[in-house]
């Protein structure tokens, strides 16, 4: 392809990618690493969990750089004081959400939030935590939710939608009411759209859905969207 | 070097499973260099019965659980000059604090503890410390200085934030905390 | 039908209306309705039968003139004699001294003349005038003229550049230069364009879309229409609320009329603009009137906006260049296309052109529907449009901008208002809610009240507002039931601030401010609940079951 | 006819209306709830797959706004009005004195099923506020007096 290119730079490094490239990807592919939680390559982007908010010289707000595209000449920030500083609100806003006790977790140790939250220094939240008592889905043969877990990064009701094509995932509610649902609200094993493909455990970041049974090593394969996705874009 | 001129060090085991003293314990020969420079006047590890005063360095392990741990940390806090939260229950509260999803928590702990599942003698002691309504990490009750998370934090961060603390640095904790 | 159809039908109206002597025009909007409206009417019209002068008095049932404290409201013209509290008995007392006798009945009067003196009504020009059922009121009055004009003597770029010299801003909240909005979609490639008239007025406190819905509603088709042919675009959705059902009935009345005389459909006034209004109901969510939330919404899905770029002006409905244009605004268009860019943009101030409709409430002796100059102060408004505090208590604060405006003390109340002005005070425009504490009020109940608010309404898309909006609540909880914090202050501050800044919309970017700008102005009042667990105005630390 | 048959026509009659777009969801929401009062799971899969969206599409949208009802209502229904006019009038303590006077909370129904008490954020009736809808009916500028007497009228008129 002999897309058009944008030069911008990126942390005063000055790089060339193909126009329509958003932030992030322009960042990772010049080896830049901005944090996130909702995004995932091969899904459309959500723009939700707020961590890879960067700054744009010039501008007034501060941008998702998942979700928005580069332009000419554009002057890109994205490691200032201020926004270490919102990541690590971001994350100990996201601890602090739900009942989360990384040593009880079946993700402890491969869990994006709780790297996340090593990598950038989070080593206490000052928020109160809310300790939630949802009732956990164990009706599946082996799929599990547990969403006191679930950070809402709708990871799985993407890749269910967008990759699976069943959409059996969705929210239900809203704000902090908001959950994942399976079809009409059902307990996972009566849903009957869901063709238990595991994809939404494989993309979950977190603890929230996992497969019973299975080293979760194996299921925590984050890659999965991106590579079914480029697979069948090569079909 | 006198025991006088030594950085007073004390440390405490409130609501949690003593894991993270074994891994202060756990720092092997540096704790050799470490004894040189600290020495410790209260804690599980020593014979002191009484919270001294003057100490430079408190180490607190696990969350606040009952009004006992809630007036100890209360008097350490008086008496120290940098208090740490070390570990995850002293941090967030953990699994101690999980009770902390139900209302009325502390009465249905105590009704499961003691009643549900005793076999002989079901009453709930009186004698002892009441549960607080809610388990709290500790800088939900006083001003915590740093802290380690980890369950258990590594010996080696232990060692880090000690050391850095002697030398008379404030110690970064940024790819250093590790929660679970 | 064609122009000079259009002007038959208002000459003849102008005849038929001419041939009364006196017009009694009897709110029948949401505001006096349930004070009994519908009967008032009834008996008006049994009145002028039993004294006999059907033929020289005409009763029309209108929209809100805008009192709505005294409702239910009548005015009679000649003379703009406005009537309140009227009862059916009263009725037939004002039909005998005033329209048999020929002497208003004086007791009856509306007593503030202070409420409409400092007023201008652009927007809610025919607001209680014209019969809103019926499109030849509307007509007569010279509605859609200014379509006609657009369609005969004007060419897209040219109404784009009038609405640009007239220097109309959104009125929705934010305040973007429509002239600019329309110019972009319409420079914007794709096909078809939509527009997208947002009448979600989701601000608890704010009725004012509702009643130009309610008294004008032809008054936006005719601005939506202006806006299509600029843009063009075919189709056209009104977004309203379904807590609206009244002034949903009179639009889709309106635009079935507007059908059937050709002035909406295909060839609109037989020429070959064509454009197509249909009603949206919104069905109970604050955050539909954020713009990308109200695309979904239209769309028929969950209410969550998107983050921007890339903007609806580009990308807006199914993907399409998107017009988005609160009704206020719209309504002024036909205005600014009769009388030209040049006289409205000497309406207000330079920078802040034109009128601004502000609903009037709280602790106000006449609280209303009022529409004032841009750049009037809000003393003014408060003091002498609202007749100051009810039973003469003190002043003490009045929000500006709804749910997520801010709290300005009395210090401050003498600035103009503008968008510029209230955004440096921590308040915002908004969909223009005006609500007046008094010294009974707690300004950290009135903050938790908001937070509250804006809690229950977020949509759960980002973090900042989901999470950091409730544990704001939170500590709000903590402080009015005395456990608070000193350091508490310092929390909310900075989750505050990390709120505005992080938060993906509208709503979570503005739903601190009534934070900030009690701990700005008031913060004394934090302190004391904190320390000495004392609440100045009496309202917080009760128990959950005792009032006081 | 039955009353079902009845009803299942008039939304096969929206349905048609907006030819069965999935974009006209809230609409025929609107629609199926003012038919059949309440938005039952069987009413919200027949909704799905009359407009061939997902289940969790339908019941997501049905869930996130606040004006439908996913449960039978009482026989009658109190709205009170909680917009920041109404509340700094007080209609927070005619809320509180009406769920204290019949036993319900907000959101809920009484065990008898006659009275279901809802909250709105503002029906834009500011300047009469506090206000509260009993039925339909607006009572403007209410007192907890007037309010509870009103239901208390409502409630014994049913019983008889």
């Amino acid at each position: 392809m002999s897309a058009l290119t944008v030069k911008l730079k990126i942390d005063n490094i000055e790089v060339e990618v193909p126009e329509g490239t958003t932030i992030l990807k322009a960042a990772r592919d010049n080896g830049i690493e901005i944090p996130t939680l909702c995004s995932l390559e091969g899904l459309t982007n959500y723009g939700g969990c707020r961590l890879c908010l960067v700054e744009v010289k010039g501008a007034p707000k501060l941008f998702p750089a998942c979700t928005t595209p580069v332009s000419a000449g554009m002057e890109v920030i994205t490691n200032s004081e201020q926004l270490r500083e919102y990541r690590k609100m971001t994350i100990q806003l996201l601890l602090s959400e739900r009942t989360h006790v990384c040593s009880v977790c079946v993700a402890n140790d491969h869990c994006e939030l709780q790297s996340l939250a090593n990598k950038l220094g989070v080593d206490h939240s000052i928020f109160e935590r809310n300790w939630t008592r949802k009732e956990i889905d164990s009706s599946h043969d082996f799929l599990v939710i547990d969403r006191n877990r679930c950070i809402l990064c709708t990871r799985c009701i993407r890749v269910c939608d967008e990759i699976e094509g069943v959409h059996t995932l969705d929210l239900k509610q809203r704000g902090r009411k908001a959950e994942v649902i399976m079809d009409l609200d059902e307990d996972w094993v009566n849903s009957c759209s869901c063709t238990s493909c595991r994809k939404c455990a494989k993309v979950c970041p977190v603890g929230a859905i996992y497969i019973e049974g299975e080293p979760i090593t194996r299921t925590k394969n984050k890659d999965v969207a991106e590579f079914i996705l480029t697979r069948r874009q090569r079909k | 070097m006198s025991a006088q001129e030594k950085t007073r060090v004390a440390t405490i085991w409130l609501s949690g499973c003593s894991g993270c003293h074994m891994s202060f314990l756990d720092q092997d020969e540096l704790i050799l260099d470490l004894a040189k420079k600290i020495q410790v006047v209260y804690g599980p590890l020593v014979d002191t019965k009484a919270f001294p005063e003057n100490v430079d360095v408190t180490l607190i392990e696990g969350a606040v659980a009952n009004e006992e741990q809630q007036s100890l940390l209360k008097e350490a806090r008086a008496k120290t000059k940098i208090l740490i939260s070390l570990g995850d229950c002293a941090v967030t509260g953990n699994v101690p604090a999980l009770r902390n999803a139900w209302e009325d928590s502390a009465k249905l702990v105590l009704e499961r503890g003691y009643i549900e599942n005793a076999d002989v003698n079901k009453q709930i002691p009186t004698e002892v410390p009441g549960l607080l309504e809610k388990v709290r990490p500790l800088h939900e009750v006083v001003k915590v200085d740093y802290f380690i998370p980890g369950c258990p934090p590594s010996a080696s961060v232990i060692n880090y934030v000690l050391t850095e603390l002697l030398a008379g640095r404030t110690p970064n904790m940024e790819g250093r905390s590790k929660y679970g | 039908m064609k122009l000079a159809d259009l002007q038959k039908i208002a000459e003849q109206e102008v005849d038929f209306q001419r041939a009364y002597k006196y017009r009694i025009n009897v709110c029948c909007s949401s505001g006096c309705m349930p004070l009994g409206a519908l009967k008032v009417l009834e008996a008006f019209e049994k009145a002028v039968k039993e004294f006999g002068v059907e033929k020289e008095c005409k009763v029309a049932r209108t929209g809100c003139p805008g009192t709505c404290s005294v409702g239910p409201v009548v005015v009679v013209e000649p003379g703009d004699y406005l009537y309140q509290n009227v009862t059916p008995e009263k009725a037939r007392e004002i039909v005998r001294d005033h329209i048999v006798l020929g002497l208003p009945a004086k007791d009856l009067l509306y007593s503030n003349e202070q409420f409409f003196k400092k007023q201008k009504r652009l927007v809610l020009r025919n607001a209680g005038k014209i019969d809103p059922y019926r499109i030849q009121d509307y007509i007569a009055m010279g509605g859609y003229s200014a379509l006609v004009k657009c369609l005969a003597t004007m060419t897209p770029q040219g109404v784009i550049y009038e609405v640009m010299t007239s220097g109309l801003r959104g009125r929705g909240g934010a305040g973007f230069p429509t002239g600019q909005k329309w110019s972009l979609v319409a420079r914007a490639h794709g096909s078809p364009k939509y527009i997208v008239a947002n009448l979600d007025e989701g601000d608890p406190g704010v009725f004012a879309n509702r009643t130009l819905a309610e008294a004008d509603p032809h008054a936006i088709l005719e601005g939506m229409a202006i806006a299509a042919f600029a843009v063009g675009a075919e189709k056209g959705y009104i977004y309203i609320r379904a807590e609206y059902p009244l002034a949903i009935q009179t639009l889709q009345r309106a635009i079935t009329q507007a059908r059937s005389m050709s002035l909406l459909g295909n060839n609109i006034l037989e020429t070959s603009f064509k454009f197509d209004v249909e009603l949206r109901l919104g069905a109970g969510a604050f955050v539909a009137g954020e713009e990308t939330a109200i695309l979904a919404s239209v769309e028929g899905r969950r209410a969550m906006p998107r983050p921007r770029p890339p903007y609806p002006a580009n990308s807006g409905l199914w993907g399409k260049p998107t017009l988005i244009q609160n009704v206020e605004t719209l309504a002024n268009i036909p205005l600014i296309i009769m009388n030209g860019g040049l006289w409205f943009s000497k309406i207000g101030t330079p920078k802040c052109t034109g009128t601004k409709c502000f609903s009037l409430t709280g602790k106000v002796n006449t609280p209303g529907l009022i529409e004032v100059p841009m750049g009037i102060t809000l003393r003014e408004v408060i003091f002498d449009i609202g007749g100051g505090v009810q039973k003469d208590r003190k002043f003490k604060a009045v929000l500006v901008g709804g749910p997520s405006g801010g709290c300005i003390p009395e210090t401050h109340i003498d600035q103009p208002i503008d968008y510029e002005s209230l955004k440096n005070l921590g308040a915002i425009m908004g969909s223009g809610g005006i609500v007046v504490l008094d010294d009974q009020s707690c300004m950290v109940d009135t903050a938790k009240f908001f937070t509250e608010f804006c809690v229950d309404e977020s949509c759960g898309k980002c973090t900042p507002c989901r999470v950091g909006l409730t544990k704001i609540k939170g500590i709000y909880d903590a402080i009015t039931q005395g456990n608070g914090r000193m350091e508490d202050i310092t929390v909310l501050e900075k989750t505050s601030v990390y709120i505005r800044d992080a938060s993906l919309c509208g709503l979570g970017q503005t739903a601190p401010n009534p934070v900030l700008t009690t701990l700005r102005y008031f913060k004394d009042e934090y302190i004391q609940h904190i320390k000495d667990k004392k609440c100045p105005a009496g309202r917080c630390f009760k128990t959950k079951e005792g009032e006081q | 006819m039955s009353k079902e048959d009845n009803r299942r026509m008039l939304l096969e009659k929206a349905l048609k209306e907006y030819d069965f777009q999935a974009s006209a969801l809230l609409e025929i929401l609107h629609k199926a709830q003012s038919i059949y009062g309440y938005l039952s799971k069987d009413l919200l899969m027949d909704i799905a797959q009359s407009l061939h969206l997902p289940p969790s599409t339908v019941f997501g949208v049905a869930t996130f706004y606040s004006f439908f009802n996913l449960t039978k209502p009482g026989e009658h229904i109190v709205t009170g009005c909680l917009g920041t006019a109404c509340y700094v009038k007080g209609s927070e303590q005619i809320m509180q004195a009406i769920e204290r006077e019949f036993n319900v909370k907000r959101g809920g129904t009484t065990a008898d099923g006659k009275l279901s008490l809802f909250v709105t954020r503002c029906i834009g009736a500011c300047a009469l506020s506090p206000a509260i809808i009993v039925d339909d009916e607006v009572i403007g500028k209410a007192t907890k007096e007037v309010v509870i007497e009103r239901i208390k009228q409502l409630l014994g008129g049913s019983n008889q």
